[in-house]
């Protein structure tokens, strides 16, 4: 079923409730565009990431003020500052529980959430295995680039073992995260990944993320060309295979968990695990039964109901 | 009618009921018209080890918990051993006959033994577990307590459990009552607490609550915490309010979550709490910061127990003080308010919520074990809403007008050189500091808020220039809110003259003040200076009070005189005496006092 | 194959280099006690944990001394306050870098975490993923109780979904971690279930554990009388089924997994999974070749290894 | 020879070799003899933005960087733009001559401009990247540097990299010294860098060098951390060395784990370290609690950089210096270094070491981004190991000798009361406050440690009294660590009487020092206490030295002027004026001479 299929298909479809949503609205490119320009190398797979998430909200019709995108530190979570968009450029690891905190407050708004393969595996771990089973609907993309990069090279949760780095001379000793098993284990009800070399399907793949009722995720394999110097852009166009052509059908648990075992000689790209069965973590939150917390005004508690309060304390 | 106040214990072991008890004849005594006000004692343990409940009830309002207490109800035989060198030569010890205890040692200590059989008479009636309504309904006996009070509230607590439980509670409590009120010992009592008509319902709540209600009042409708004694039954309370009233709570994976959803939903424009204690406000520094630098309102409150580390866990402390005014590195604006009471907690509830978001920072409030989980009854209308009304300061919801200056210098054009392309300025250099801030969602301001340092329209830059002016713009924000009259300085309780001043903070403000008045029985004229408002520090209003003290005794609850140092930062002011305690107990009036005379010595009168 | 099978079975077996472990040390059981009585409810499930760590240790062989017990806090985070063993009762969440710190600086001990599912994998979630791949020879024994009793009962991360407890009112609405698939998934070499109703069962797979070589997972259903009304001695019984005896493999990673989704009319306990192909991660340190860091003198840099430092600042 | 002192900039964009060409450079004029100073100046990001670094060599020790350069090297037009005005009035100006620039401008700015064919000639003999090369042999013919000294770092640096690209880079600098050196504008530049024959060899390394040569020179055989701007070459440097020095080193997964390994490391016996900087540090402050209250040993370096959060993260700030002093819930001892130099780098670590196992207690090191980063030139043997030797007090090892006490009173029995079973009292209560250690493994000493409050055995509890002496004990470590002279008042340089009274901490020792010959250049006779041991703060000594203070200033690099809020604290002392600076860039000694001038204005002469 592609997006333009499913658009609009109910609950899971990502739309605003009101419809506010939706490609032709008259949009342009030009919307998600600044004239701040990114500090990354040139060649950093991080271009193609920024191009393909300005390329699905366009073709969304998700307006710049419409989403805010919730980033950590590292070289990646830059990219919100480098398009027109609601940034909030957060902590090393910390961007998800803050994206949840703001997607609890205001439903109604698109959050997507940046970041890196540090911060969401490394420093920010626990936060992503309780965002898993939790559900909220974020679309977390992980600029996956196997290193730590802004701080100039040391391994990373996904960097694979025996690689020499900064802080393994000898080479890693750690094996690495399996992000999307351990999402699948975790609970995660959309799971997939992209390529950045690859920014059209990435967006694609976005789209599809977007229209996701609860969390997301999408592992991006992002090469960088200064500090790892073996998962190059070439190295993953070898390995790449695209779980679309290869039948495999997202809504069986038990392939993407099979298929969650291959990464070296072929790396599977393309949506894991899909499920719309789960609710959306606010769906469900009993505050948010009067609706998002930042639509009411702030006195909405009237004297009764105040006084209601205090007489409980009799 | 004659003054009355009485101090009674309810001691025994964890598992037995305790607080529960201490709790159910807390309300019996405020329905029957009496100011209470009650602490529990209790252990980092679920079942188990000495736990009492102390309660103070008075005809008129009382701010702390005061010793000697006149009555000990005694749950077990150890209770009896751990109380008795503490109670009024004159007190009563109420306990099971069974108990196999020296009645000849509490007579020879000048008190009263009562033993009643209390645990036979529960079994008659029912089982083992009615000997708690026995109990009350004895120490009810003693005092003259009306029965009709007592069975109103047990009628309350066993409802739910049904008709033969409520019945069979009743019954034992007849018995008992009567049973001690022949009982010779009841005629050598002295203390009374009879029912008091015509008095005026009041609320019974503890510090927690009290703060709820501000907070809700002010209207965050945003709750993340981790439970964290004693700060769990704010989450708790909140939540279990969260459907009727549209409070989104979480109880997060950890504090860093925590405070980060908090920080996620101030961005967005809630009213945003977090709620916990120290081992929790350490994982929360380095979050604080963000909202420090992007200037995000959220309000953290961090209810202090026993340090270091995992410390005392269900006790009491205020030696958060310097760290929460310094955590987190660098330099950046944040409130620190420790209100002294529980209409305090309330109005400080409020205050922290316009405060953070008027000036767009973290505000910290600092409670404690004490003031957290400390029962006391308040007049209905104390809790005044509109004492502090609600204001956003510079903040706009996406569709509403624009504010005064929103669109800054050279705003407003597409593409225009300062404002960027959205012609909004969200972090605008402004005179007072505070940039207008419009929430996420509005299509004519787009903006970002990052973590490092950044420009007015929100792009990370390490410019020198403008890393000058942010930083100022930050900072001036703590002037601006001292020239508008936001801080206040200490509350003074007593005499304008004294030769003692009592300087304290937080929940020192109740059994200070109280010591007060055994001083002026002492012959000391004393008064205090109690100070809520902490960061920024009005250190004029400070320092025109200190000038006038003549001899200055800090009262706190922590080892190494936090405040005491404080004050010497802030204001040069270095006090003569120190009274402290620091083994988790809250400081009690009398203990303040004769720590008073003895830091002043022989030098007052 | 058994314990004792195994016992001595090379790198495997959990013994210290020099032998120095092993049953028939004259140990007894009075060796393990402590004149400290539990605070803990009556019944309390971790009654039967604490008696079943008593045990494998003295069956094992282990001497007090010879172990460290690293705990954190909560109800079961205080039994190493109960017996006699070197205890480290950290803080929340914290116990498994403590340990792993302990261990890489002092291989030559056993050390053994305590805690409870809260510590584990509530907000020391982010501990326990990079536990599980980095393989530290540690025992991990969860108090799972599926809620949070020292704080008088919030749900916890496995608490099951609809619970009401003081912080879901409504009843939870957050799906539970799968504890035995999540480490799974994150790489772990050793994953058991355990149950605190049968102490001597239990003993059995702590000696397991203590035979396994790198890190081992016990989540131990542990009954918490006073705040869980719901998973009870009696609700555990009733499901409890044997991995052992339904002739689990558990070389099989592939039937781990399936096993491992369980958890409700049928609850498996035994081991899930464990391999030895793995080394331990203190095995591949290169800091530990020239031996255990705390066995080393202090002042072991010579003058001439000191100028050597030097010079190559030159 | 005549003394030389002569300061230049290679400026550039991220990316192009701004910090390996200075390093090198460096490195050629350390081994020519000369003392160096340099720092570098980047940003947080790979490439792109303009970087700089500024190299001082002098004949005579050098105690930090000094403006005004006397030569640019600009590997970018906008580097001209940038530096132009802060160079020396005959300064040179080096650059290609493809540089669209305006080379009148700087000629009419009185300053020599320099274009070189740098791009030309490193296309011809090889690529353009060994333009970088082009441009040093430049800046060295300028300087009469000789050649020959520039061609060995070639060698070295590119040997790795196959003869072919030696040769090239070779051939470029030939061909760019020679042309360079044949230019009418050689001929017209005063400055002069000739070699020096005769000096010894010297290291020259960084402040995260000299401090980790100390950890390791204390034995310290343990690290984790987690990678932090400035911090990571700390982690880097001791991963180098992991394995033939047998450290072992732990790239953990959050700060979090860092400083718990590190702790659980320190509890088992090693010396263990955790290095980060002000974010990771506030994710470390609940676990430093926890190490207060086990009184377990470890060491926390906190290279300080630009904040607050994540702020300026390439760039130098002294902000976290109140939030070190307090951070973490209730009251515990620590010790807090902040170490002026290199030299004092290498001996704080050493310090810290044996601190934190003597005194059984956390111990942080301030650092900062100046001097973790600063290159300087140190003469074989300033790094005097046997200045600090190892102690670990009261520790010992399994199987070595009980210490004096261990066993306590009523020790060794078995059951005994008060020892426990194993006769052993991990927290005895002692004179000194510090219980006799006996690391894990001992069959005669099992014990165990909690982060709860706890006996002398080690066993939770709540008891009033054993709380209140607990509390003592821990606390009364930090009067013994005064008593016994561990901690140093200020050192004082320059005269002992002055008009002006410099005051400063941690690394502004050099650029203070320095700016004391700039102002006595100005007829203001003045000198400088620096401190290095925080906390406990040796008060006593401080007051000596601060009654003697006709005016003071303090000299530090944050906004809030935090050492002088803390002096205030500790002392009562307020210092009249405030140099400081806060936009991440080192404060330099010229600006630190105006800024104290300023500020005690006319009033100086
Ligand atoms: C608490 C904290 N610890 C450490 C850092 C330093 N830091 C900045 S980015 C980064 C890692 C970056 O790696 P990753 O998340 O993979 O992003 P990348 O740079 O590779 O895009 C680290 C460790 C920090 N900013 N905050
Ligand atoms: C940083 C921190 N946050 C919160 C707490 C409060 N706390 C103590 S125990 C506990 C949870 C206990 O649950 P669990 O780990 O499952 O152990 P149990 O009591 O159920 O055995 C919490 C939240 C704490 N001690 N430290
Ligand atoms: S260092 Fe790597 S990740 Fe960072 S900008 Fe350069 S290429 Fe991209
Ligand atoms: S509350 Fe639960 S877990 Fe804690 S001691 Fe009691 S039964 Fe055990
Ligand atoms: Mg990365
Ligand atoms: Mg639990």
């Amino acid at each position: 079923m592609s997006v333009d299929q499913r658009a609009g298909a109910g609950r899971g479809d990502g739309r605003l409730p009101d419809g506010r949503h939706g490609p032709g609205r008259g949009l342009t490119a030009r919307d998600y565009m600044t004239e701040q320009r990114p500090t990354w190398c040139p060649g950093c797979g991080d271009f193609g990431i920024l191009a393909a998430l300005r390329e699905a909200l366009l073709q969304e019709g998700i307006a710049p003020h419409e989403a805010v995108v919730v980033s950590g530190i590292g070289c990646g979570s830059k990219l919100p500052d480098y398009m027109r968009v609601n940034g909030f450029m957060t902590l090393h690891g910390r961007p998800l529980p803050v994206a949840t905190g703001f997607r609890l407050a205001n439903p109604a708004m698109r959050v997507i959430v940046v970041d890196g393969d540090g911060d969401a595996y490394g420093i920010g771990g626990n936060h992503w295995l309780h965002t898993c089973r939790r559900n909220p609907g974020l679309v977390h993309l992980v600029e996956n680039n196997q290193i730590y990069a802004l701080t100039k090279g040391q391994y990373s949760p996904t960097t694979e073992q025996g690689t020499r780095t900064t802080t393994s001379p000898e080479g890693s000793i750690e094996r690495p995260v399996n992000p999307i098993r351990t999402a699948l284990a975790a609970g995660a009800t959309f799971v997939a990944r992209g390529f950045a070399g690859e920014p059209k399907e990435l967006a694609r793949l976005i789209r599809e993320a977007l229209h996701h009722r609860g969390y997301a995720l999408l592992d991006i394999l992002q090469p960088c060309i200064t500090y790892n110097k073996v998962n190059t852009y070439d190295w993953y166009a070898e390995r790449i295979v695209r779980l679309e052509s290869e039948g495999h059908d997202p809504s069986d648990f038990d392939a993407a968990w099979a298929r969650a075992g291959e990464f070296g000689e072929r790396i599977p790209v393309g949506v894991f695990y899909r499920t719309e069965e789960v609710p959306a973590y606010e769906e469900r939150v009993p505050g948010l039964k009067r609706g998002p917390v930042v639509e009411r005004p702030l006195d909405d508690l009237d004297e009764a109901a105040f006084e209601a309060l205090e007489r409980e304390l009799v | 009618m004659r003054d009355q106040d009485v101090s009674l214990v309810i001691g025994g072991d964890a598992g037995q009921g305790v607080e529960s008890s201490g709790a159910g004849f807390s309300s019996a005594l405020a329905r029957a018209g009496y100011h209470i006000f009650s602490i529990a004692d209790y252990r980092s343990r679920i079942r188990g080890g000495h736990n009492f409940y102390q309660i103070r009830a008075a005809t008129r309002p009382v701010a702390s918990h005061l010793d000697p207490p006149a009555l000990l109800l005694a749950l077990t035989a150890e209770s009896v051993e751990l109380h008795l060198e503490s109670l009024a030569p004159d007190a009563a010890v109420l306990y099971d006959s069974s108990f196999r205890l020296d009645a000849g040692a509490v007579e020879r200590s000048g008190r009263l033994a009562v033993p009643v059989p209390m645990n036979e008479i529960a079994m008659r009636h029912g089982s083992k577990v009615m000997m708690n309504t026995a109990a009350l309904a004895a120490a009810a006996s003693l005092l003259r307590f009306p029965l009709q009070r007592m069975e109103a509230v047990i009628r309350q607590n066993f409802a739910r459990k049904g008709e033969r439980v409520v019945e069979g509670n009743l019954a034992v409590a007849r018995e008992t009552y009567e049973q001690v009120r022949r009982s010779p010992a009841a005629a050598r009592f002295r203390y009374r607490l009879p029912g008091l008509p015509g008095q005026p319902e009041r609320m019974l709540l503890h510090g927690n609550h009290a703060f709820c209600l501000g907070a809700v009042a002010a209207g965050c409708r945003f709750v993340a915490a981790y439970p964290m004694t004693p700060a769990t039954t704010i989450l708790e309370w909140m939540t279990a309010h969260a459907e009727p009233l549209g409070i989104v709570t979480k109880h997060a994976e950890d504090e860093l979550a925590a405070i980060c959803m908090a920080i996620g939903a101030g961005f967005a424009g809630a009213r945003a709490l977090c709620s916990t204690s120290g081992g929790g406000f350490s994982l929360m520094t380095e979050a604080l910061g963000l909202a420090g630098m992007t200037e995000t309102p959220v309000v953290v409150v961090d209810v202090q127990r026993g340090g270091p580390s995992t410390g005392l866990p269900t006790r009491t402390e205020q030696a958060d003080l310097l760290f929460v005014l310094h955590a987190s590195q660098g330099d950046f604006p944040r409130f620190v308010l420790a209100p002294g009471d529980h209409v305090e907690a309330f109005e400080t509830a409020m205050r922290a919520f316009n405060l953070a978001e008027k000036y767009q920072t973290p505000v910290v409030v600092l409670s404690d074990q004490f003031l957290a989980s400390s029962l006391r009854t308040l007049d209905f209308g104390r809790l005044r809403r509109d004492a502090v009304p609600v204001e956003r300061g510079k903040t706009r919801r996406p569709g509403e007008p624009p504010l005064p200056g929103e669109r800054g210098p050279g705003g407003g054009q597409e593409d225009g050189p300062a404002a960027g392309r959205d012609g909004y300025l969200r972090f605008a250099f402004t005179p007072d500091g505070i940039s207008p801030r419009v929430l996420p969602g509005d299509p004519e301001a787009v903006y970002g808020a990052p973590s490092d340092e950044h420009d007015e329209a929100g792009h990370i830059t390490e410019e020198i220039d403008n890393r000058k002016r942010m930083m100022e713009k930050r900072m001036r924000k703590l002037e601006t809110a001292l020239a508008a009259g936001e801080m206040r300085g200490p509350r003074r309780v007593g005499p304008a003259e004294a030769e003692v001043t009592l300087l304290a903070w937080g929940s020192m403000l109740g059994p200070a003040s109280e010591a007060l008045v055994l001083l002026e029985r002492e012959g000391v004229r004393a008064n205090l200076l109690h100070w809520c408002d902490l960061w920024p520090f009005a250190g004029e209003a400070a320092e025109r009070e200190l000038r006038r003290v003549r001899r200055g005794v800090v009262v706190e609850q922590n080892y190494s005189g936090q405040f005491r140092r404080f004050l010497r930062m802030t204001t040069g002011y270095e006090a003569e005496g120190l009274v402290r305690r620091y083994d988790g107990r809250p400081l009690e009036p009398g203990e303040i006092a004769r720590g008073v005379l003895k830091e002043v010595g022989a030098g007052v009168r």
